[in-house]
């Protein structure tokens, strides 16, 4: 459908930028999410208010952050508040719009793992990070988006341990708890759009320009469904691209690759 | 009464076997200074607490300083696995207690007040909280829900790197906060180390700046560069090809050791440390200064 | 996009009958000018929520704007008794929710951070908690014993004065900052005051001085002198004479009717009000300056 | 035993200044306190560090001050912070050595009544003030000193309503609450010093030079004992009430009258 090429990740940059909404407020990670949000900061979302979780608001990094405590995120900002702050008044308190998540593993019911792998918690196979914010995030932000790359093992059916929310078994058991966000609404991935149905469920709602359903099913560890009519997103634009390339990531750091 | 002293005294007369620890700073202003004086006074069977253990306990971990770690994301920021700490937990050898951000920092807020927990909304994830026996849960006696709880966490020590302190370890920070507070006020015996030493007249110009009062600090230490390769808003930049390079250095058991017998045991301070990175590096972590606007108290 | 506007139309457009209102402020930075705007405005039956209704609310409650008080100590502060609030409670014509400092602030603690209540240990005096069914008791799920709570609050409207903000609303005060900070993160719509409206680059030149963001802000007034007659830290003093006058004025509703339309309903606004007080006033009030030193975030 | 006069509030504020240790960390009130801990920074105590409940830490005031949040106790001052903090992370974290308290009332277990005279709490004959912070104070400080003139309608055997704990009916009952503070340890009045006895009761420990045990006891509303030594108060010195009069209150606000 377009000539031009692009990257996985400037795929998915490009795809999630388009999610957010002028005047969003929004809890920003370092790597694609925030490559996404100044992007869309500098097209169709000028007013896009950047929060991170380190205790910055209204952050206008001046050089690409490399880390969420990145001094750039600082100087220039309009706010700089203590984590507990951030995280009761900000989060808590259902100020922010939107967060961003990832993890190793996303499930059937959009529930994120990112603490273990194999074997029991006690006694885990792998270890991975953990939390860190995201549990906050999925369960107190309006809405969520999920990047990550459309891989089988990325996609279980059932995640091994539930670090952060999406539905649990189906959506009526996440509101059961109170919990006062939205949930994951879209999960960015380089074959499509995933976006939970009535019951929770992520479904195939849209595909990039070029990719199958047959693709997505291959690289998804459930019988995925797809919503009533499945889309195809518009492929990146020239400007986007370039903004891209050119100004926000010059060297490539977090959109080479695949 | 001043409290000024070195950070080998600091650490030696606070620090004990067996003491829990909390090295404060998110992302911005980790006292490795404060770590590598630790690891090279020997100290052993410490507990550990940070909501991200950072290189900076990654290498006290390495080194055999610690048999508990508390914690809340274990990676290298931005750049991917903590290597040490992960293979650790994995085999076994190190004990661990794990929260969310915000359930680490209430923790720390809980201890900070006075309080025996903090309650927290529902996360509606289930797992963690089914894990630690240490989240809990108490009725809102308002509305009958389940609010859900962590327990006041309350170090030994609480090491905080800051910009500027007077004698007294009244304490000044800009940039990033994190639990900087909270750590303060949580913990037993509070250690500051600071960029510079300035006069308690420095400190009463702008007391909204003052984050720590002296009251609750009990040794105040002059140590520029205490924070590298983390940083110090408006001193000196993040050093990311070091946690670029960590990420290959803690490949291997071996590579570790030799970068603490250099780097760590090889020298006898943060200075010696700072003058043995070189100047290019020096060059490269130079900050140019952008000053705050002025702000008028009133000569009342 | 700005969020200037008139005092008037924020008041007109932010404050409805019935509301419950919290105008900001220990002692320093009350906003008396919105006080006297919501009297001009004739509003009627609200809640009035502070520590220390102060004279604003003794005004506010003499002008018939109030149904209810919540408050922790209702005297004129450093002279004696608040008598027309006083007044009132005792005959039984005004509503009243009382708790302690702490328990005041802690409600808007608990509602800026979006949680239903805060935990507070046991003080040992009963007799308020007896009193007050709002002042309940959780167990501490770890220890077992019990610690009383209070329930969030979370006004309708927050008035918070400050000294300078930018068109957004983001927000910068210094000098006691009392409940500020709770009170804008707890309201469903905050109101700025300010001495000065200044460019958005003033405000990201020191963002660790700004207290309140303008993401919760809905209007921004520029109205020099708001806090008259308690004061704005580095603008203006306190003005000690017109808060033992008070305690004269306010022995007789006839004397407080007449102060009321002589310099509420008497004057179009604020700018109008500061200039009738005169220029021996006006010297009486004014303070030299005093400047914090220089802070330095560095050019990243 | 002196030739000086004075006033009865001088006499209580050089008593008051006289009970603070070097080092101590006082949570003060305007008036009288806040003239007693100034009185002990410039003579026997000048580590005195002075907190203010308006959350000014190591305060400096260059005037005599007003009210409780004078901005000359905001100039010049070690650190300011917020409410919340100070009530929590100075006060209910135990960081407060010594809180000075007052009240319409004081029974004959130090409790004290700051909210109303008569009536019961809903229909009160006399609306008082209220807590303020003194619930607080009064129950986490690790030591309490209260200031008042000695009359009998402020020592009634029972207080109207206890806002402030002292000891509730005996020591043990306000041990059983848990509260962290040692409550009362000194009243001080234009009389001489009430100290509580093992169970809490407060009892006669001095009398000031010329007062007598029979003032005492007509000033009294119960049977007020005797510990079992009644000492007598130096008399104030001339250079503490050069510094009060000439320095510390030239205006006599807090210091003139009876």
């Amino acid at each position: 459908m377009s000539d031009l090429t692009y990257t996985a990740s400037e795929l998915m940059c490009i795809n999630a930028a388009r999610l957010l909404r002028d005047g969003d407020v929004v809890f920003v990670g370092v790597g694609l999410p925030n490559l996404a949000c100044n992007l869309a900061r500098r097209t169709h979302a000028p007013n896009l208010q950047l929060i991170y979780e380190a205790g910055v608001i209204g952050a206008r990094p001046s050089r690409l952050p490399l880390s969420i405590g990145d001094p750039t995120l600082v100087t220039g900002a309009v706010s700089v508040c203590g984590m507990f702050d951030i995280f009761s008044q900000y989060l808590q308190r259902g100020n922010i719009d939107v967060g961003f998540l990832g993890g190793a593993q996303i499930d059937r019911f959009g529930n994120i793992n990112a603490t273990i792998i194999g074997g029991d918690y006690q006694h885990p196979k792998v270890r991975l990070p953990g939390s860190g914010g995201s549990q906050e995030i999925a369960g107190w932000a309006n809405r969520c988006y999920i990047i990550t790359p459309h891989q089988k093992r990325r996609f279980p059916e059932k995640v091994d341990f539930i670090t952060s929310a999406g539905f649990l078994n189906g959506r009526a058991q996440r509101e059961l708890t109170g919990a006062r966000g939205g949930g994951p609404l879209v999960v960015v991935t380089n074959l499509g759009l995933l976006e939970p149905d009535a019951n929770g469920e992520l479904v195939l709602s849209a595909l990039h320009p070029g990719c199958t359903l047959e693709q997505v099913r291959e690289n998804t560890g459930w019988q995925v469904r797809t919503s009533g009519q499945v889309s195809t997103t518009e492929p990146p634009l020239p400007s986007e691209l370039q903004l891209l390339r050119e100004e926000l990531d010059p060297g490539g750091i977090y959109l080479k690759g695949s | 009464m001043s409290k000024i002293c070195s950070l080998a005294e600091a650490i030696s007369s606070y620090v004990h076997d067996g003491d829990t620890v909390f090295c404060a700073g998110f992302t911005h202003l980790i006292p490795f200074a404060a770590g590598h004086e630790i690891i090279r006074q020997g100290k052993k069977n410490l507990t550990l607490a940070r909501a991200t253990p950072d290189l900076i306990y990654d290498q006290m971990v390495a080194a055999g300083c610690a048999k508990k770690l508390i914690f809340s994301y274990i990676g290298n920021p931005g750049v991917g696995s903590l290597r040490i700490v992960r293979e650790e937990l994995e085999a076994g050898r190190l004990e661990w207690e794990e929260y969310s951000h915000f359930g680490m920092i209430s923790r720390l807020q809980a201890g900070a007040a006075g309080l025996p927990f903090m309650p927290m909304n529902q996360t509606a994830a289930p797992d963690l909280e089914r894990s630690n026996p240490n989240i809990r849960r108490v009725k809102d006696p308002y509305t009958g829900q389940d609010v859900v709880t962590v327990p006041a966490l309350n170090p030994d020590v609480g090491i905080i790197h800051v910009q500027r302190a007077d004698e007294h370890g009244n304490a000044q920070v800009w940039g990033i906060l994190g639990e900087q507070k909270e750590a303060a006020f949580a913990s037993r015996d509070v250690i500051i180390t600071a960029e510079e030493i300035v006069s308690e007249d420095v400190i009463r110009s702008d007391p909204n700046r003052t984050l720590i009062p002296g009251l609750i600090v009990k040794a105040v230490c002059q140590v520029p560069h205490c924070a590298h390769p983390s940083y110090t808003q408006g001193y000196y930049d993040r050093d990311n090809v070091f946690y670029l390079n960590w990420d290959k250095i803690s490949e291997d058991r071996a590579t570790v050791n030799a970068w603490l017998d250099e780097w760590v045991h090889g020298v006898q301070g943060a200075e010696e440390y700072w003058q043995k990175l070189g100047s290019e590096t020096h060059a490269r972590l130079a900050v140019k200064p952008r000053y705050a606007a002025p702000v008028n108290y009133g000569d009342y």
